[in-house]
């Protein structure tokens, strides 16, 4: 019987007049992949903002692994073990692809790393996502495929037990996607919960053991990626009426 | 703990410094070096917070300035020997300091800049009104009898300034080397990723603009002693605030070493234009080579030193 | 002593000093606000502008108002060289920020020191034959060294105004900011709109340093004490709206004015500043803002 | 020299296309597009469907000019004159005669309705028509004549979407691109919206190429489209029937 790993209760966040989030609620068990999914707009990266600590809910609850981290700051909440990568990648543009990995190992990690050092870790990683020949690059000059693997690898060295990835995949070729699928695979396998927002439909239904579709703030459905796709509401929003 | 080179060439510096007082009569060299390294203190404390973490202060002169007036208003009170004024100059120094950290919540990139400047020129109007230490008049502030162990005060400031010198360099390779260093790396790369890779981005920056502010108050509080007049035009001297940016900038702001290269070499630069042309085109000479380095090479000497030799390499 | 006729004259004075800044943070409002430029320099072109003004008036005797309108192109052409150049170094690789505004930190210093190596550090003046001359009405001083450069800068207002909001090309710049891809759907060139937006901010210093130097003797480096003042201006005017700039620079002038009557003028230029700083950290936004 | 070609135009084009030939794109190194060919005949309206993160906006910023195609080519052709806009700068491309709504609408929050209405008839050959066309996009659009003053930013969704598309009429396009006009609207609205543009296009004689995720909205305007999945075309429905009775369209969608 796994854990319940993360408990979102009736989260509603707005901006301005604008109702991003309407009282959703959600939650995820150790180890589980989740699909969020959603037209343009429905809010699903306010949610993972929302999880993240980047932003604040107005209403409604976080809770991870039983204790409630609702207006915790982000890097606390890192520290806690939810780490997240960016739908546009957000590399330390200074550093090179192993210093990169030394920022959430060394923050927020500390304490939960192994004994050795660092770098080391850093470079486990990276040969465990097949990455370690860019080590010593540096991580501005990267393609975009590699700027999508640094984000994963980064996330993965903060030693997550949640990790939520925003649009890893958008823009790959169809092999790369497939690479980047590979590494979420791995990463799982490790017992990283994940949560998966990705528009790519090919990728997330391969991906999830459960989808949540959400649509205008609201969460409109939630089940296997069969029964998903064949809900009507699910349909409606996608194809419209 | 093992001395790396870093260490001995720290002590080589301040026992040749101190060998230096024992052997030079002209005082001229004192004075110019002395100037030389409070350039150098400013320009390693401005690019903790401007190299290191990616905030601009444009107020270094008012930062400068309150270590200077503490000193003066200290010394004219209760006459208190120079550590404690250094000691308490750094401390109201790092509490402005942790004041502009608490803007940086508010206040990104631009607006942080402008709000420095008009932090200083804030400072500037309250003294040039506060008529204890001579508001805008200025005043005399008399150099203590005894000088220690030395033939004369201005031995004693140079040799002050060294050792300031040399902390703020240590502090700042400290910095830039340490957990500390890389998180305020992490926070200039992008602040929102590192926030979210667990990095404490308001703690680092709060200890990051208190580092500056405390280095910045001390390198002004032996300056009272050093003119033995001040009024605000010196204490605000626009110079100071230029150089602060150009010797970073110039240098190089992505390493420790990069304000010390450019501190020393505008130094010299500008000592010597002082001396042989006139002050004037010595502020010109700043300003023409901190536009230029701005324009032309970003990344400053360093940078353009770290380039060439990767395309050597690469050959 | 605390009299009505000192505060009415208090007031007049306020005005007038106010309008007279709205003049030189008239440029800025349009660089800083409408296209995100720090030009910090823009006082220290003012300057330029005064010394323009004395040297003209002192060979010609030419009236200093007329020579800021008549310099006005040749910095407006001045200006759009500053774009290029920050275009090409700052904009185009996308490091306009925090390097753009060194770089204008650096051009000011520049610029000052020039100035002082032509005319010195002392102060200089204008001969006009108004300077000197006072309007009494009733127990109302208004110095007409003070009156006149603020009749020209609210006119100048309203000729930038009229300009931004009646032409394609005013509004394509009050819009540059705001979405500059936007705008190119509307078929205008970005760096077009910039550029002459540029010439115009700094135009406006040509004769705002005309103005300046009609109201008090100026040297090379009193551009600075304006950085704060006219920073304060414009973020309090709501950012690139040019009336809300106006409404700021009158108030500001007041306050400074009854700081000054009834504190002593010693502690009006940290008026600014503080408003500035307050502003920054309480609202941003400003308070004439249009958003 | 672009502008001078224009000019001769001007008053007696008869007809407008484009063609779309084996376009490649992408942003920095991600591609979005691989291969992608498409023809918009003159006075047609055609659509861009597909589900999200498909490439169908990056088509439409390929014509005009945002993104800039690494392979392929782009021609308009007006009146017998062929003009290749691959490496042209939005500006001048806009100067043809090709207006867009932006998605997301992309107004100059900060300016009143009327002075984004004005804005959009920047380009030369529409200013002399200001008057005209401000008119009859009041006319066509009501409730923004009683809303001139107001700022941008602070209307409705769908306030802001029909300035959005008055402000492309501004310009007196021949060609209209339409960039999802649903994102962000209420269901209602989005069948509103596409029904005017069905409107205006016949009423003004455009031609329209439109990408719109909502499937069953999109279909009621067009007279043929493309469904694009994952930077290709999938599918080439050579009229509205042909899209509508497709059952592949869900897994298109899907990913089923």
């Amino acid at each position: 019987m796994s854990e319940r790993i993360l408990e979102v209760t009736g989260l509603t966040k707005r901006f301005g007049g604008f109702v991003a989030l309407d009282k959703v609620s959600l939650h995820l068990d150790e180890g589980e992949r989740l699909g969020l999914i959603g037209p343009n707009g429905s809010g699903k990266t306010t949610m993972i903002n929302c999880i993240s600590g980047a932003l604040i809910n107005d209403e409604g609850r976080v809770q991870f692994k039983g204790a409630d981290i609702t207006g915790l700051k982000a890097h606390k909440r890192a520290q806690l073990g939810i780490a997240r990568s960016f739908q546009v990648p957000k590399p330390f543009g200074s550093m090179t692809v192993l210093e990169n990995l030394c920022i959430p190992l060394e923050f927020a990690a500390r304490g939960r790393t192994d004994p050795g050092a660092v770098e080391d870790q850093a470079m486990e990683i990276l040969k465990m996502i097949g990455f370690e020949d860019r080590a010593r690059e540096n991580s501005a000059g990267l393609t975009q495929v590699d700027m999508r693997k640094l984000e994963l690898a980064r996330a993965l060295a903060a030693k997550p037990a949640l990790l939520v990835s925003d649009e890893a995949m958008a823009g790959l070729s169809a092999s790369e996607v497939d690479d980047i699928l590979e590494i979420l695979f791995k990463l799982n396998a490790t017992g990283v919960a994940v949560i998966m927002i990705e528009h790519i439909m090919r990728a997330v239904m391969r991906y999830s053991q459960r989808i949540i579709v959400l649509d205008a703030g609201q969460k409109i459905a939630e089940g296997t990626p069969d029964e998903v796709i064949h809900d009507p509401q699910v349909e409606r929003a996608y194809l419209g009426e | 703990m093992k001395l790396d080179k870093f260490w001995i060439a720290c002590i080589a510096i301040l026992i040749l410094g101190f060998v230096f007082t024992k052997n030079a009569d002209n005082e001229f060299y004192f004075f110019t070096t002395y100037v030389i390294l409070q350039g150098l203190v400013m320009a390693v404390a401005w690019n903790i917070l401007g190299g290191f973490t990616g905030y601009v202060n444009f107020g270094a002169a008012g930062f400068f300035a309150v270590g200077v007036y503490t000193s003066v208003a200290l010394n004219k009170a209760f006459g208190l020997p120079l550590p404690v004024i250094l000691a308490v100059a750094g401390i109201i120094g790092g509490l402005l300091g942790l004041g502009a950290g608490y803007l940086t919540l508010r206040l990104k990139g631009v607006y942080f800049a402008i709000a420095t400047l008009a932090t200083a020129l804030v400072i500037e109007t309250i003294v040039n009104n506060w008529k204890y230490v001579g508001g805008a008049a200025g005043t005399y502030v008399l150099q203590p009898k005894q000088s220690f162990i030395f033939d004369n005060y201005i031995e004693l400031l140079f040799m002050l300034m060294l050792v300031l010198s040399v902390a703020a360099v240590a502090i700042s390779r400290y910095l830039s080397s340490s957990r500390v260093g890389k998180g305020l790396a992490a926070i200039r790369d992008d602040e929102v990723a590192a926030e979210c890779m667990g990095v404490p981005t308001l703690r680092l920056k709060l200890i990051s603009t208190t580092a500056m502010g405390v280095l910045m108050s001390i390198a002004g509080a032996p300056f009272p002693f050093f003119v033995t007049f001040v009024d605000p035009v010196s204490a605000f001297a626009l110079l100071i605030a230029v150089n602060a940016i150009a010797m970073p900038m110039i240098g190089g702001t992505a390493y420790w070493y990069g304000p010390v290269i450019g501190a020393l070499i505008l130094g010299v630069v500008q000592e010597t234009a002082t001396v042989t042309i006139s002050s004037e085109l010595n502020l010109l000479i700043v300003g023409v080579l901190l536009v230029l380095f701005i324009t032309m090479a970003p990344q400053g000497i360093v940078g353009v030193y770290h380039d060439w030799r990767k395309k050597r390499d690469a050959k | 002593m605390f009299t009505f006729d000192l505060l009415i004259n208090a007031v007049a004075a306020g005005l007038m000093l106010g309008g007279f800044y709205a003049a030189v943070a008239i440029g800025l409002s349009i660089t800083f606000g409408q296209l995100d430029i720090v030009n910090i320099a823009h006082p220290t072109f003012v300057i330029l502008g005064s010394f323009v003004a004395f040297v003209i008036n002192e060979s010609f005797g030419i009236d200093p108002v007329l020579i800021g309108v008549v310099f006005m192109p040749i910095f407006y052409f001045l200006g759009m060289g500053l774009y290029q150049i920050y275009y090409v170094s700052f904009e185009k690789t996308g490091q306009e920020s925090l390097s753009g505004l060194a770089f204008f930190f650096g051009l000011m210093f520049i610029l000052e020191v020039l100035m002082i190596l032509a005319f010195g550090v002392d102060y200089r003046l204008v001969s006009a034959a108004y300077i000197g001359e006072t309007l009494h009405i009733g127990p109302l001083d208004l110095p007409l060294r003070m009156l006149i450069p603020a009749v020209a800068a609210t006119l100048m207002t309203i000729a930038v105004v009229l300009y931004m909001s009646k032409t394609f090309m005013g509004k394509a710049i009050m819009a540059v900011s705001q979405d500059r891809l936007a705008l190119q759907l509307m078929g205008a060139d970005p760096i077009r709109v910039k550029r002459i937006a540029l010439g115009i901010a700094i135009a406006t210093a040509a004769l705002a340093g005309a103005l300046l130097i009609i109201i008090q003797p100026v040297e090379p480096s009193v551009g600075r004490l304006y950085i704060g003042r006219i920073f304060a201006i414009v973020v309090l005017g709501g950012m690139g709206s040019i009336s809300g700039t106006f409404f700021a620079a009158i108030l500001i002038g007041v306050v400074e004015s009854f700081i000054a009557t009834f504190y002593g003028p010693s502690w009006a230029p940290a008026v600014g500043f503080g408003i500035l700083l307050l502003t920054l950290a309480i609202r941003p936004q400003g308070l004439f803002g249009r958003a | 020299m672009r502008s001078f070609t224009i000019r001769k135009w001007k008053g007696r084009i008869l007809a407008s296309s484009l063609t779309i030939t084996d376009v490649e794109a992408g942003y920095g190194s991600v591609r979005v597009l691989h291969g992608v060919s498409i023809t918009v005949e003159d006075g047609e309206s055609v659509v861009l469907l597909g589900s999200n993160g498909n490439g169908k906006s990056t088509l439409i910023k390929c014509i005009t000019g945002i993104v800039r195609p690494s392979a392929g080519a782009i021609t308009l052709d007006v009146d017998g004159v062929t003009t290749d806009l691959v490496g042209m700068a939005p500006q001048d491309i806009v100067g043809l005669g090709i207006a867009m709504v932006p998605e997301g609408r992309r107004l100059f929050p900060a300016l009143s309705v009327e002075e984004n209405l004005v804005l959009g008839a920047f380009r030369k050959e529409a200013r002399p028509m200001i008057a005209e066309n401000l008119d009859f996009v009041f006319e066509t659009f009501p409730r923004l004549k009683e809303r001139r003053g107001q700022l941008a930013g602070s209307m409705s969704g769908g306030e802001q979407q029909m300035v959005a598309v008055a402000r492309a009429l501004m310009s007196n396009p021949k060609i209209l691109l339409v960039d999802e006009p649903s994102v962000g609207l209420a269901p209602i609205l989005v069948s509103q919206m596409i029904a005017k543009i069905k409107e205006l296009k016949d009423q003004r004689a455009m031609t329209v190429l439109m990408a719109e995720q909502n499937f069953n909205q999109a279909i009621k305007i067009a007279d043929r489209g493309y469904v694009i999945v994952h930077g290709e075309i999938a599918y080439e429905g050579a009229t509205a029937e042909d899209l509508s009775n497709n059952d592949m369209i869900k897994e298109y969608y899907l990913g089923a």
